[in-house]
């Protein structure tokens, strides 16, 4: 018989909170004996209960996993007691290489260094390093590259829930581009 | 007028070139490309880099820039449709993706400091927990991994090796492994001495025909001036270095 | 002024979370801007509410700290999820540094970098996670590096006795390699 709901709920927070880092939603459902539909429902309500205002705790989605973390306006006061966390200096290298393998995930080095113009060795390695990127797989091409995409860690230091929210380049900029390359498709040759 | 720019402040040589329409405030789609290339020389003309890896990327794009600027002061050229090609097409293509990847990475970096608010917790097992290690389920992990597959992947990867030999430069021929024995070139290097007695460094490398070859001689050269067997002069930095046999002379 | 009561609860259970060990009372009332003694009195008030039944964790109270932890009826629970193996996969990466340990051990991280041409400091903490391979000495040569081969587990897992059971790359088929490669090179020459 499942557990009942209440304790269901006390048994994934102490989980959570327990074990820090993110938990599949997988093993939370097998360890409360209930569906993952279910447990997703009940984390919904456990999240809502968090978002009010005596909780300094929240739960955040990663795919397929939930983690325990402080509430963003929490931050002011947490700096000022407790050990801020290591931050990740990310240089424009750095930024531009991640953007590229976030948005065009999986992708090869050749691919990063194309749109990029330069050589990208090191940044690759540093975002390896921060367990930002990781290696994927490898292409069916000649040389059988090897292709990066983004890790959970990724997902956690950028606040997004999934791929799917990354900040997108907003339709206006898109279409705008797009007319002026229409509007231009016989250039002036003005030398 | 020189323009104090380090070549770090700039990404690459899309970044330099983005920067410098930009700054003339020119619409991205109509470079003027006689001004810009001629801009983009100046900075690169003031770089002040060692790195050949990074100087010679920032001089494939000034050459670029030169060949469309060679190429808009030809006729036209008309594809098969009979639209006239312009020679900066394929450069604005390549801009406009290098600016969107480079805008995205400002979003994210947005998103990251706002992320960066939310704080985490080390995992903290009770005493009682901790005990438990997570077993590892071998049965799952190896399902289908087998010994074959095991030397399969490794024969695989000595061949990827193999072929890892560049794809142009392969078909100059063959390309031989380098193996130079150190206590050969030693032997060498010793009969050498014996017939020259004094003699410049570069002569000596001149009868070398490896890149190996030369720094296994050099090493040679090194033990031998450690262990007092010959002397070394130089005049100057990048002069010829003038080797003389001590053991020669004493004896 | 001080900041409203809910508020102070969010910011100390913010508080106590990130800390994870025990903070002092007075700490907590310096950061919520009361008196030791409110501090106290909304701690009791917090606490009363942690014991609930839906609630895994709880405040516990050390002379003049208090601490988060979890409440130990949970214990079983975080066993159970502890106990369940993780779903781990050998990816190739995985499956390529294993198989280079195997046949070239005892072998150092740079050797196994050089021969598939990328970083491998991943699948190496992996593979010791997994035991598959451990640290078996360290290289005669400038920096003393750790070298790498395979474990007991190891053999175990892929049925074989010893080493020498291992199949065996034997030299034809290394002959027969280099022939191949040189022979693509041939072809190209004859285009």
């Amino acid at each position: 018989m499942n557990m009942e709901r209440q304790k269901a709920e006390a048994v994934m927070e102490a989980v959570l909170f327990t074990m820090g880092e993110s938990v599949e939603i997988a093993r939370l459902a097998e360890t409360i004996e209930e569906s993952v539909k279910d447990t997703k429902a009940i984390l919904a309500d456990m999240k809502e209960r968090y978002e009010r205002e005596d909780r300094g705790i929240t739960l955040i989605e990663l795919e397929e996993s939930v983690q325990l973390c402080t509430k963003p306006e929490m931050y002011e006061y947490l700096i000022k007691i407790a050990k801020t966390p290591k931050k990740y200096v990310l240089t424009d290298t750095l930024m531009e290489t991640l953007s590229i393998i976030a948005y065009k995930q999986p992708v090869t080095r050749l691919e990063i260094e194309r749109i990029r113009g330069v050589s990208c060795d090191h940044a690759i390695n540093r975002l390896l390093e921060f367990n930002l990127i990781t290696e994927v797989g490898r292409m069916d091409a000649p040389g059988r590259p090897l292709l990066f995409g983004t890790t959970e860690e990724f997902l956690r230091n950028f606040g997004v829930k999934s791929l799917d929210e990354l900040p997108e380049l907003n339709a206006v900029q898109i279409e705008e581009f797009k007319q002026q390359a229409e509007a231009e498709v016989q250039l002036q040759l003005d030398i | 007028m020189a323009i104090p720019v380090k070549l770090e402040a700039f990404e690459g040589p899309l970044d330099l070139l983005l920067h410098l329409i930009e700054k003339n405030k020119i619409d991205i789609y109509d470079i003027p490309i006689v001004e810009i290339t001629e801009q983009y020389l100046d900075y690169i003309r003031q770089m002040d880099t060692e790195d050949m890896n990074v100087m010679s990327e920032f001089l494939v794009m000034a050459a670029t820039l030169i060949d469309i600027k060679c190429k808009m002061l030809l006729p036209k050229e008309v594809n098969e449709e009979g639209e006239e090609e312009d020679p900066r097409a394929e450069l604005v293509q390549k801009l406009l993706e290098y600016k969107m990847y480079k805008y995205m990475s400002f979003e994210l970096r947005d998103k990251q400091m706002d992320a960066g608010r939310s704080l985490y917790r080390e995992q903290h097992l009770p005493k009682e927990v901790e005990e438990y290690r997570p077993p590892v389920d071998y049965e799952a992990l190896l399902a289908d991994v087998s010994l074959s597959k095991l030397q399969e992947v490794f024969r695989f990867m000595m061949k990827r090796q193999e072929d890892k030999i560049d794809p142009v430069r392969s078909t100059f021929g063959r390309i031989e492994k380098d193996e130079v024995d150190m206590d050969r070139k030693v032997v060498y290097v010793e009969a050498f001495i014996r017939s020259h007695r004094r003699f410049s460094f570069r002569s000596l490398l001149e009868k070398q025909h490896s890149k190996m070859e030369i720094i296994v001689t050099f090493l040679v050269i090194l033990e031998m001036m450690k262990l007092g067997q010959i002397d070394i002069e130089q005049q100057d930095i990048c002069d010829d270095i003038i080797i003389t046999s001590k053991v020669m002379a004493a004896g």
